[in-house]
């Protein structure tokens, strides 16, 4: 299966040509396209004319890009130190009992990825876990369940925290 | 509009000022990434629809700000200019608010703030504990405007600084006042800005260039986030009279990807510099140019160290390299180059334009200015606060912070990230600047304070340090890479109450060869967490290793979950909610934990609304 | 400019590393990821020795000699307890990584370690993670080879059999720097294996001894600006043609 | 400076020269180290060696990846740094005269180096087929017979020549 190619062209246009545009060029790849195929990133490469092993080592090495399709749902939960001393470890260990994968994986279906990220900077709230582009703030492991049904059906972000509380 | 002159500048200022007082009223809401996460865009709507039904729409301005700091209370309103301050507002309360408060002028109670320790209504912002204790020179003017407005951004005074600078201000004059006002690098180094600017204006090879660091990777930390998202106009103004004074056309600033709404507004912000003439080519029709290029890490912590960074916005992986020679000398691209973060750029115009002697009454002896902190964990006000250097801890935590969350005991603060270390309650009159916290083991680092109740465990505090830091070394050196393994793998033993006494010896002898054979300070400072806990709280290590016991109850191995009978209602919540179905009892009937098949999940304890779980 | 290393007075020149000058002048100290012909990197941590000057008013630091540059003046020691202690630590911890390296454990036996005091990895090879190989085969003109991730879990190498091995040409080169033989390679008659991958073999149209792989004589062709065809013979066959067309012009 | 001089129609292919050389190269004396000269009987009556030509714009350079071929500015010799040197191989391809080696038992690269001023290839040539002189000494006048120099006995007893 080949991907479209239009939005990698479209994002090459936006960056010049050379190798400090790299790591740009490939967030952007990440959020078109949910992963970096390795088919683009050899593109990247070509592109940017950057060596093909570099763009690797750099794909690997930075915690925003992943070579595997992630899940519809990204849920992130934050493991920053406020997030920690809140509780947040529990958070974490009941999401991965919910959806049946570790921490870094995607349930078989594609739906969820579930990732733990450091410090989304709302330490205020903590813990916190952001689902997608939705934040929620002061998680108990009882409100899990609710996020995830929020998930399901297509609530605004608002209406979904709403529910959660 | 393309502005030509300071004197423009100037002039635009003062219209701007008349314009602003024929407005009343304001309603500010907070914006800031706590708030949003709150649902405040849907309580600016709901004023919007209600000034509308209203009528009030010239009347009355709606203003969504940036950060206000009280991120625990959000979202956050406050009605100018009176300073009324209403906390938690739900989108359904803006009729209200609209209805009473703007209409009518009377306070509603129930959205005012309580403060914990008295019990007492506040009504104005300003009477807050958790805000007047604060300094808030850099942050304050976050409640005031409008991040994405340039022409808010100058009624304010913004950019007056740098007007001032272009035309009648000399380079190495510029350099001499940051000097004099004993600026340090708010990033964690706390090296002298002014020196650092005047190495790098000495420096060989052209061209020069200007990094805003805005990675801010310490867990715990968020106040750059903050001044990007909310103030981004006084850090592109830093770095434009930095840029001046160092003699450097280019500039960059690397910011988390993590933080979209900082990036969101740092671009709105840029391209509105550009088109007032503020940024370009010709800046105010001085001849100087200088232009600011947004690159968005990649995410990873070690792109804090500033030559790691530095190859990453060269697009390599982020690999630190050895600073024999200064990066003033050769940084990015090998050329000249200087790098300040966030909250160290955002103090370059408050110096300029209050000049140097002003500055330096504020802080103490070798710290001067203020310290914006996030101040978080167990604490009562969790939020951003912005102090004068040399409070003590004590002040921070317990005025400001209003104590210890449900009352319970202090143990420590964290400070500095995971580059830092726990202080201990002894430590809580330490007048905090840069010098003080590292003699006590700590550090300043980027400002986090994660405060901690007697039911952390400060064993798995630091294991939980070393963890972070063993995902985010980037392992180029031994000492680190292979070292935080083995810490990590150490701490995890303790943590089940494995190995003797001769461990903490072994501990010792790892973290000092860390300390002083790694390539950058990731790896250097990577005991701190560990050597700080095993300084103050060695007798929690000892319990673990010798009584097979954690102290705290959070070490999974060594703790044991039970039931309470006299609390028990036997009201079956817990037995639903136990995942390993470790619970047993009928319904009004004492409930029993099975300790073999308990997984120590924490859930129950979550869900008994009786106190009836105990853990020990 | 003049520096003092070991109680020895040695000249140097500006610009030059400890390591070099230390080097030259039979002063020996350890290191595994230098090499002198690539950039100094500072990754080992091995070649730690202490400085200090006349100027310093007593202060004296630990640095890595690969990358320090020489200082008029600079006193350096090679051999202080400070510099002993941290070495014995990186070797301590290679060999919980690498127990299997001969390298690495007569190093440690040097400095009195027979068996690591760590946890040694569960699966452990030979790699120590110098990075000689990529920046090797970046010199080279391949850049064949890569880091992948970061940290403990970082590994070496050429990723992604089909697309970045394209870019190994099978030289060798990166299992000929590697200091602890942590790249495995073989070669029969007719295929050399490297990085897991099966290279054809070009042999001499004459005597039939190995010249290389195809891609390595692409490779080097399109460096030199050579043409491919001039690449059909060894060396040793090169050299007879060219001593007999050396007569023929002489008479 | 002087040179490395070849008269082909003194060269008898006895192979001296390449002893000498292999000799003179090795640590170990008894291994024989790659000969950086070879002699050769073209045809019943020809014979000549071959040597490196110390090129002004050598192929062997250019190709280096990492500058491990550097000039000798006393003996005028291009040198290969042991020390530098990745074993790439791209010289001994490079060189169209086939005259730099890869030594496989030493893993080490193998070319002329003049014996840092002294070359043994010359020293030990019996014919004066090789010299190292400033000009090759003219040919002899019929009936003119030209002192040899001694045949260098160390060779057979096993004796380090330097």
């Amino acid at each position: 299966m080949t991907l479209p190619r239009a939005p990698l062209q479209q994002i090459l246009t936006k960056y010049p040509p050379k190798e400090s545009s790299l790591i740009m060029v490939l967030q952007d790849v990440q959020d078109a396209y949910r992963h970096l195929p390795l088919e683009l990133l050899v593109e990247v490469a070509k592109a940017l004319e950057v060596p093909k092993a570099k763009v690797i080592a750099v794909a690997t090495f930075y915690k925003a890009f992943s070579l595997e399709p992630k899940g519809e749902v990204e849920i992130r939960v934050c493991r920053g130190t406020a997030c920690h001393v809140r509780g947040g470890l529990l958070i974490m260990d009941e999401f991965k009992r919910l959806l049946g994968i570790e921490e870094g994986e995607t349930t078989s279906d594609g739906k969820y990825t579930l990732e733990a990220v450091n410090c989304v900077g709302t330490c205020a709230m903590a813990p916190v876990v952001v689902v997608n582009d939705t934040y929620y703030g002061s998680m108990t492991v009882n409100k899990l369940n609710r996020i995830l049904r929020a998930t399901k059906s297509s609530k605004t972000a608002d209406a979904a925290r709403e529910e959660t509380e | 509009m393309h502005l030509t002159s300071p004197e423009a500048l100037k002039r635009l200022k003062s219209q701007l000022v008349r314009q602003r007082k024929e407005n009343k009223s304001v309603i500010t809401v907070c914006a800031g990434t706590g708030c949003v996460a709150c649902g405040c865009a849907a309580v600016s709507a709901a004023f919007r629809e209600a000034l509308k039904e209203n009528h009030l729409e010239e009347k009355v301005e709606i203003k969504t700000t940036g950060c206000h700091g009280f991120c625990e209370r959000g979202p956050l309103v406050v009605m100018r200019p009176e300073g009324i301050f209403y906390q938690r507002v739900k989108p359904a309360d803006a009729k209200q608010i609209v209805e009473k408060t703007i209409k009518q002028g009377k306070v509603i109670e129930k959205l005012l703030y309580r403060d914990p320790q008295t019990k007492q209504l506040l009504t104005y912002e300003k009477d807050i504990p958790f805000y007047n204790k604060q300094e808030r020179l850099i942050f304050g003017m976050n409640g005031h405007m409008d991040p994405t407005s340039i022409q808010d951004y100058i009624t304010l005074g913004g950019y007056q600084a740098l007007g001032r600078v272009l035309v009648s201000v000399h380079p190495d004059e510029v350099i001499e006042e940051v000097k004099k006002s004993g600026l340090r690098g708010r990033g964690g180094g706390g090296f002298s800005t002014g020196r650092k600017w005047a190495s790098c204006r000495q420096a060989e090879g052209e061209p020069k260039y200007i990094i805003c660091n805005a990675d801010e990777g310490d867990p715990g930390a968020f106040m750059d986030r903050s001044l990007l998202e909310g103030n981004p106009h006084a850090v592109v103004e830093g770095m434009i009279i930095g840029a001046y004074a160092i003699g450097s056309h280019d500039g960059y600033v690397y910011v988390r990807n993590e933080y979209p709404l900082a990036v969101k507004n740092l671009n709105i912000a840029l391209a509105a510099a550009r088109e007032y003439g503020l940024l370009g080519a010709d800046i105010l029709g001085s001849g100087f140019s200088f232009d600011i290029t947004v690159s968005r890490g990649g995410g990873a912590f070690v792109c804090g160290e500033s030559t790691a960074l530095m190859a990453s916005l060269e697009g390599k992986i982020g690999e630190p390299r050895a600073k024999y020679i200064h990066t003033v000398e050769c940084g990015l691209w090998e050329k000249p180059s200087t790098l300040n973060n966030v909250e160290t750029w955002a103090n370059v115009p408050t110096i300029i334009e209050k000049g140097a002697d002003w500055y330096r009454k504020i802080g103490t002896e070798n710290s001067k200015g203020t310290k914006v902190f996030a101040l978080t964990g167990k604490v009562n006000n969790t939020g951003l606060v912005e102090v004068p250097m040399g409070i003590p801890l004590r002040e921070i935590i317990f005025d400001i912070g209003g104590g210890i969350l449900d009352g319970r005991a202090f143990k420590a603060v964290q400070t500095g990230g995971p580059s830092g270390g726990c202080l201990p309650e002894s430590a809580l009159n330490l007048p905090v600047d840069f010098d003080t916290l590292t003699e006590a083991g700590s550090m300043m680092g980027s400002g986090g304070l994660i405060v901690m109740d007697d039911r952390t465990c400060m064993v798995d505090v630091a294991k939980y340090f070393i963890h972070f830091l063993l995902e985010e070394s980037c392992g180029k050196c031994v000492p680190c890479r292979e070292g935080l393994r083995q810490l990590h793998e150490m701490l995890e033993e303790i943590s089940r109450g494995e190995g003797g006494v001769g461990t903490l010896d072994g501990i010792e002898r790892l973290c000092s060869v860390m300390e002083q054979g790694s390539l950058c300070a990731l790896g250097r400072s990577a005991p701190n967490p560990v050597m700080s806990t095993l300084r103050y709280f060695r007798d929690e290590y000892l319990a673990h290793l010798e009584a097979h016991r954690c102290p705290a109850g959070v070490c999974k191995a060594l703790i044991n979950y039970s039931v309470i009978e006299e609390n028990c209602t036997g009201c079956v919540v817990c037995k639903r909610a136990c995942p390993a179905e470790a619970i047993t009892g009928e319904k009004n009937q004492v409930h029993k934990i099975n300790s073999e098949i308990c997984t120590r999940c924490g859930i129950c304890l979550a869900v008994c609304k009786f106190d009836a779980i105990l853990v020990e | 400019m003049q520096l003092t290393i070991d109680k020895r007075s040695v000249v140097a020149r500006k610009g030059e590393y400890l390591l070099e000058v230390a080097q030259r002048n039979g002063i020996e100290i350890p290191a595994l990821c230098h090499h002198p012909a690539v950039e100094p990197w500072g990754g080992c941590r091995l070649c730690m020795v202490e400085i200090t000057h006349p100027d310093w008013k007593g202060w004296t630091g630990l640095v890595t000699a690969c990358l320090y540059p020489v200082q008029d003046g600079l006193i350096v020691s090679t051999d202080t307890k400070k510099v002993h202690q941290v070495r014995a630590g990186v070797l301590d911890l290679l060999l919980a990584r690498c127990p299997g390296s001969s390298l690495i454990q007569n190093l440690a036996r040097q400095y009195g370690i027979e068996e690591t005091s760590f946890t040694p990895r569960k699966a452990p090879d030979l790699c120590i993670l110098c990075g000689l190989c990529i920046r090797i085969c970046e010199k080279i003109g391949a850049s064949a080879i890569s880091s992948i991730g970061r940290g403990v879990e970082k590994l070496v190498s050429v990723p992604y059999e089909t697309v970045a091995t394209a870019a190994c040409v099978g030289c060798l080169s990166c299992a000929n720097i590697c200091p602890t033989g942590a790249i495995a390679f073989s070669e029969s008659e007719h295929c050399r294996t490297i990085w897991s991958r099966n290279f054809e073999l070009v042999r001499c149209e004459e005597c039939k001894a190995v010249i290389g792989t195809p891609e390595q004589l692409e490779h080097f062709a399109r460096r030199s600006g050579l043409d491919r065809s001039y690449f059909t013979k060894c060396d040793s066959c090169r050299n007879r043609e060219a001593a007999a067309r050396f007569v023929r012009v002489t008479f | 400076m002087k040179q490395l001089f070849v008269t082909p129609n003194r060269c008898t292919a006895c192979r001296n020269c390449e002893v000498a050389c292999s000799f003179v190269h090795t640590s170990d004396p008894t291994v024989l180290a790659f000969p950086r000269v070879r002699a050769y009987a073209i045809s019943e009556n020809t014979n000549t060696v071959n040597l490196c030509l110390q090129c002004d714009d050598a192929a062997c350079k250019k190709s280096c990846p990492v500058e491990a071929l550097v000039w000798n500015a006393k003996t005028g010799a291009l040198e290969v740094d042991l020390g530098r040197c990745i074993r790439c191989l791209m010289c001994t391809i490079a060189c169209p005269f086939g005259n730099i080696h890869f030594d496989k038992r030493t893993n080490e690269i193998a070319k002329c180096d003049l014996c840092q001023g002294d070359p043994a290839c010359a020293k030990f040539c019996p014919t004066l087929a090789l010299e190292y002189a400033e000009k090759p000494s003219p040919d002899p006048k019929p009936g003119e017979v030209k002192p040899l120099p001694p045949i260098p006995w160390m060779l057979f007893t096993g004796k380090q020549s330097r």
